[in-house]
């Protein structure tokens, strides 16, 4: 079989090579970019570079080398899912340790 | 062709569990579990990023000066190395789909190959943190190594070094079993377990294997890069 | 004739082959929910047992029965027993296993390795936890707080955390199973708004297992390190937060009474359509209430914390949340009561054990929302009122539903019926000995009398010894059962397939089952509970 | 055994009203419900028996009334969300007057010490009608103080303080319990709180109860002194650290930005772990005092960096004359 465009086996879909070569570039591309920016003082601004940067990673991870972008509805219900409980528990702790300096003695 | 593709079918019924109806339920069922399972992992790795979150958020210099003595450059090397290896996971499983089992065990071995190189540039970074005494514990030492600004919070700075240990940590076991899964898939691979029609276990250890990339993804800006404190 | 037909007897999941290793190697889903009843069982009597011991002890204000620190192990080794090792698997694992792939008209669960794997998991675990408490007990109490259970405690925390942690990926994996099962192996016709609330209830307790029980695996392991290696992430001493724990450990525990109680609530959704003959009243509400509560119930684990110091505007916002995920679960029982009017109403045993249910679970859901008021959560929190609350959801509650199971599908599961005589006696046992036991629990835990005590002030002794004397009842209660369902085995009456006359495909098969389930993949073609159209027939057991 | 049965327990705080009356309300609620959900059980099971009623009539469901039983509980719940937290905001937030006990509890024991500096242990001796502030840490495990007859429990927490407050209404002997579970003697680590009127708790303060060896802020400036703290925190704007004068309470803006108020909880870490939150504008250079000084102390320092904040106090110290002193709202 020839190497070209989009092939199907006889299960599942085939992603061209081509494109896993592509994402490889990116993905180190991104690397040697939040180094960099990390070498920079941006301020606050660091730490949400380097968050976007892990995200937009991570994302194209899971979507071409782990096929979700072919993957079923569910899957990606699943992976929803993780992230929405993973954001539970975060952001409900941190309800209590952003407010627990808050004061209590407004009325006084 | 036509007697190897009868030959595939053949395995691939051998492979057909009696509960399922035929192998695509066989197939989308077990990439569903896989997923699910990852999903189960990505809680279990939940618990150590809201305690890494909690503290990071109330011991701000404390893990300024913790993250100052990673080596960005191991660290930086070290993602380059697993990105690498998940481009050759990722082009083993396009080789099992495609049925090129030889091509498929080629890169599954350089896929290991990069597995083992990550966990030994971890090891020397882990060799360096020993010896310096940024292992939490009785033993635990810190010094920024700068004189004229003494560790500020050598107590919570042990926190971030435990956290940064039980993180890397659980993330090198995941390693490990990765490398002893792709080596199973090699030598099943060698007896031709795997088809165009039957290659389950390969896809599932690739999902896996990525998994633990990206867990890598999210550590490495966490733990070596977000910290990083500038102009001194 | 007759007589000859059932001499050959045809062959089902029990009879298809012999010998241990045919058990202890079995993939079979029916073969390993009996695994899982026995071991269960045999954990439920041990746990029981340091009930009773806790119970004798408390019969004097004076700590005389046993020393301090053995009745410090005694309530902790009841705890995670019944916890970890019972209440967690005991639906999911023993009647789930046995019946949610016969209900979606599947021959097995998605994955039978993982299935038996996840019973070697729960004994390793259990095992691990047993030698902990064994070789010289556990004294944290099952919540393991820090920083006493990190540096305080000189008893074997390291080994019960690793025994908690082994048993969560048991649960992890049935959970795993359950929602792949449920998602795939559905037999034709049977649509998401034909499935069982059974296997509804055990689908929103599934996602809280895969999703919950990670993060207190995960906590434990911390805990183990911290008491191994002297770090700190939890204690105060070294810098940590005691209350990062409690936060990490509830996010999940709280959570797990849902694991507890969702199945017991599928349990009741059957019986209930099956002795009033008819469709469960809202369906779809009874069915979606399960997925609410197994989302809301993890928004709301800090309620556990109101008085342990964290903020008081995070106290706020879980107490919110705390009386949402009350209203799901009030839908419910509302939806079971409207299922009985205008029904025809039968009081088998299964039946019984649903009305004391339904009457415990609203006891013990009422209080709940006592608990979740701020200001009166401060007076109530650690004192009896707590143990009383949730040992009405928990033994009211599930154990009861656990029973109520027992006994609906035990003809399925053996082909015997239990004598119903006996049966019912039981249940009228288990309902007055419990509500003896723990209704003066509360008035105890309003008066302030804290858990965990092993000497109390006298004032407080009369009520105690009702409690102990309400729980022998109750102990006669669970005997019974043990008995009468093990001379059934040899004894019982032959059940035949539909021995209740009740709908779902669990009953369309032969009882026991064959080892396939069906001998043909059935096609659904009629709603869940169709009772309408279930050829009338009086019930000719039990009678 | 028989002779003490009671079945409700003491109510000798002002909030203990308060909590007893959204109590009645939710018994009477869930009486309701539960009355209710049993009646009609009980009403369905016998009138509509297989032998009466062969023949199911089947209903699908409807729509109103899951709504109604939906919502109505929905709105039930939110009075009671509504009332319990305005008890729980009272009982956060102590008056500013109040007299202050400062609660090392100890596996297990509880140790009291007043503000004149008497010591009590296991016994915690207050006025009837006096609001009264517990500052509480532990020095291993977690504790709870709870004394059910003024329907209040805190936990006390190793490594920060927590407080709760009470206002006495009745003389009486009450139980004070540990209802964390803290070990081996934690059913045995209870006391006693003893409400004295007042004239009986002046005598009893001034009858030398308890060791006094002058008041708690008087032993803090002495420690301040011991431990050379008043080298840097000196009380003009010339020391290497902040000027601790007019401190307490106030606002404090770190060197990252967050602003954070100088409380307890700020002064105990600030000692104990100084680089953690620094003050904008002064540079990481206090040692920690970790190890050094014990639960006791650090109560005496604290107690003393409170008192700089309510008078003028005198002394090395304290010769901050332009400092004006806001902090005397009542």
């Amino acid at each position: 079989m020839a190497e070209h465009k989009e092939e199907t086996g006889p299960v599942g879909h085939i992603a061209p090579a081509k494109l896993y070569v592509a994402i490889w570039a990116i993905l180190t591309a991104l690397t040697l970019t939040t180094v960099l920016v990390s070498l920079v003082d941006i301020g606050p601004l660091n730490v949400v570079a380097a968050l976007v940067i892990a995200t937009i990673k991570g994302t194209l991870v899971v979507l071409f080398f782990m096929h979700l972008r072919y993957s079923p509805k569910l899957t990606m219900a699943t992976v929803v899912a993780a992230m929405f409980w993973l954001f539970l528990l975060l952001s409900l702790t941190m309800t209590d340790y952003l407010t627990r300096a808050w004061p209590t003695n407004l009325g006084h | 062709m036509a007697t190897s593709d009868m030959g595939d079918i053949q395995v691939a019924e051998r492979a057909l569990q009696h509960h399922f109806a035929d192998m695509e339920q066989q197939r989308d069922t077990a990439s569903f579990g896989m997923w699910m399972f990852l999903l189960t992992e990505i809680m279990f790795f939940g618990g150590l990023f809201c305690a890494y979150l909690v503290y990071r958020a109330s011991y701000y210099h404390a893990f300024v000066e913790g993250s100052q003595k990673m080596n960005i450059t191991l660290g930086a090397t070290n993602t380059a190395v697993l990105i690498c290896s998940s481009l050759t996971m990722a082009l083993g499983v396009r080789a099992a789909q495609m049925g090129k089992p030889k091509l498929m065990v080629i890169l599954l071995l350089v896929t290991i190959l990069f597995g083992f190189g990550f966990l030994g540039i971890k090891a020397v970074e882990y060799h360096e943190h020993w010896v310096n005494h940024e292992f939490p514990g009785p033993s635990f030492h810190f010094e920024t190594g700068d004189p004229a600004h003494p560790a500020t919070d050598p107590q919570h700075t042990e926190i971030y070094f435990s956290l940064y240990w039980a993180m890397t940590g659980l993330h090198a076991l995941h390693m490990v079993i990765g490398i002893g899964l792709v080596a199973w898939l090699v030598i099943a691979g060698l007896m031709g377990a795997y088809t165009p029609h039957y290659y389950n276990p390969v896809e599932n250890v690739g999902l896996y294997w990525h998994f633990v990339d990206l867990v890598w993804i999210y550590l490495f800006p966490m733990l070596y890069l977000i910290s990083k404190k500038h102009g001194g | 004739m007759a007589t000859a037909v059932q001499t050959v007897e045809r062959e089902n999941y029990l009879n298809s082959n012999y010998g241990i290793k045919s058990w202890l190697l079995t993939t079979d889903h029916k073969r390993i929910a009996v695994l899982y009843l026995i071991s269960i069982t045999a954990m439920f009597w041990l746990g029981g047992f340091f009930a009773m011991m806790i119970r004798l002890e408390l019969l004097t204000p004076a700590g005389d029965l046993v020393s301090s620190d053995t009745y410090n192990k005694l309530f902790t080794m009841h705890g995670i027993i019944m916890v970890f090792f019972f209440l967690i698997p005991s639906v999911p694992a023993v009647i789930g296993n046995f019946l949610v792939p016969l209900m979606v008209g599947a021959k097995d669960l998605a994955f039978p390795r993982v299935n038996l794997l996840s019973w070697y998991l729960y004994m390793a675990g259990a095992i691990t936890a047993l030698v902990a408490m064994v070789t010289g007990g556990v004294d944290t109490g099952w919540t393991f707080y820090t920083p006493f259970s990190t540096t305080y405690s000189n008893t074997h925390v390291i080994g019960a955390a690793i025994g908690i942690f082994i048993a969560g990926f048991s649960s992890i994996l049935t959970g795993l199973n359950f929602i792949v099962t449920i998602h795939r192996m559905r037999a034709p016709g049977m649509t998401w708004r034909r499935l069982p609330l059974f296997c509804w209830s055990n689908y929103a307790a599934a996602i809280i297992m895969v999703l919950g029980t990670p993060v207190i695996a995960i906590t434990l392991l911390l805990v183990a390190l911290e008491r191994a290696f002297h770090i700190g992430v939890f204690n105060p001493q070294l810098g940590g937060d005691p209350l990062l724990f409690q936060h990490l450990f509830w996010f999940y525990s709280h959570p797990a009474v849902y694991i507890m109680i969702l199945p017991g609530m599928g349990v009741i959704s059957e019986i209930v359509a099956c002795f009033s003959r008819k469709r469960v009243f809202g369906y779809e509400f009874v069915a979606l209430a399960s997925i609410a509560i197994a989302v809301l119930g993890f928004l709301v684990w800090a309620h556990h914390m109101f008085v342990a110091g964290i903020s008081v505007y995070a106290a706020l916002v879980f107490s919110l949340l705390s009386y949402l995920v009350a209203i799901p679960s009030a839908v419910k029982v509302f939806n079971w009561t409207a299922t009985m009017y205008k029904g025809s109403i039968s009081y088998n045993t299964p039946m019984l054990y649903a009305f004391g249910f339904i009457g415990l679970f609203t006891v013990g859901g009422l209080t709940g929302i006592f608990l979740s008021s701020l200001g009166l959560d401060v007076h109530v929190h650690d004192t009896y009122f707590v143990i009383a609350h949730f040992h009405y959801v928990m033994v009211g509650g599930m154990v009861m539903a656990y029973m109520a199971g027992l006994h609906f599908w035990w003809p399925k599961m053996t082909g015997k019926m239990y004598p119903e005589a006996w049966a019912k006696l039981s249940a009228l046992l288990v309902f007055v000995g419990f509500n003896t036991t723990f209704f003066p629990l509360f008035i105890l835990g309003y008066m302030g009398s804290p858990r965990r005590y092993h000497a109390y002030p006298p004032e407080f002794q009369v009520l105690n010894v009702l409690s102990t004397a309400g729980a022998s009842i109750l102990a006669v209660g669970y005997v019974l059962p043990m008995i009468y369902f093990v001379w059934s085995l040899r004894y019982g009456k032959d059940a035949g397939p539909n021995p209740w006359n009740a709908t779902g495909l669990e009953w369309m098969t032969s009882s026991p089952p064959p080892t396939h389930n069906f001998d043909e993949t059935p096609v659904v073609t009629w709603e869940a509970y169709d009772y309408e159209h279930q050829p009338q027939e009086e019930i000719t057991v039990g009678h | 055994m028989w002779k003490n049965f009671p079945l409700f327990p003491e109510r000798a705080s002002a909030l203990a009203w308060q909590v007893d009356g959204l109590y009645f309300l939710l018994i009477a609620v869930s009486a309701f419900f539960t009355l209710l959900i049993f009646a009609a059980i009980f009403f369905f099971a016998v009138k509509y028996r297989r032998s009466v009623h062969p023949q199911a009539v089947q209903i699908e469901g409807s729509l109103p009334l899951e709504l109604a039983w939906t919502l109505i509980p929905l709105g039930i719940c939110m009075i009671f969300f509504a009332w319990g937290s305005l008890i729980y905001f009272q009982e956060a937030r102590p008056p500013k007057d109040a007299m202050e006990v400062y609660v090392v509890a100890k596996q297990w024991m509880w140790k009291f010490e007043y503000e004149d500096g008497q010591r009590d242990i296991n016994q915690l001796h207050v006025p009837v009608g006096r609001d009264v502030k517990m500052i509480m840490s532990s020095q291993d495990a977690i504790h709870s103080f709870f004394v059910p007859a003024f329907r209040i429990k805190a936990d006390v927490l190793p490594g920060r303080f927590t407080t709760t407050w009470f206002r006495p209404t009745k003389v009486g002997t009450y139980h004070l319990f540990c209802s964390q579970y803290c070990g081996t003697n934690h059913s045995a680590m209870i006391g006693q709180v003893i409400v004295m009127d007042p004239a009986a708790y002046q005598a009893w303060m001034s009858g030398g109860a308890g060791s006094s060896s002058g008041s708690l802020a008087a032993n803090g400036q002495q420690l301040f002194q011991q431990l050379g703290c008043a080298t840097c925190h000196r009380s003009d704007t010339q020391g290497r650290g902040p000027n601790l004068v007019g401190l307490f309470g106030k606002p404090v803006l770190l060197d990252d930005g967050r602003t954070v108020i100088a409380d307890e909880n700020y002064i105990r870490e600030s000692i104990l772990n100084p680089g953690a939150k620094i003050i904008s504008g002064f540079k990481p250079i206090m040692p920690t005092f970790q190890g050094q000084v014990s639960e006791e102390n650090l109560m005496a320092l604290v107690a003393y960096v409170k008192s700089l904040a309510q008078t003028q106090p005198k002394g090395e110290a304290g010769d901050g004359s332009s400092v004006p002193n806001t902090s005397k709202l009542q």
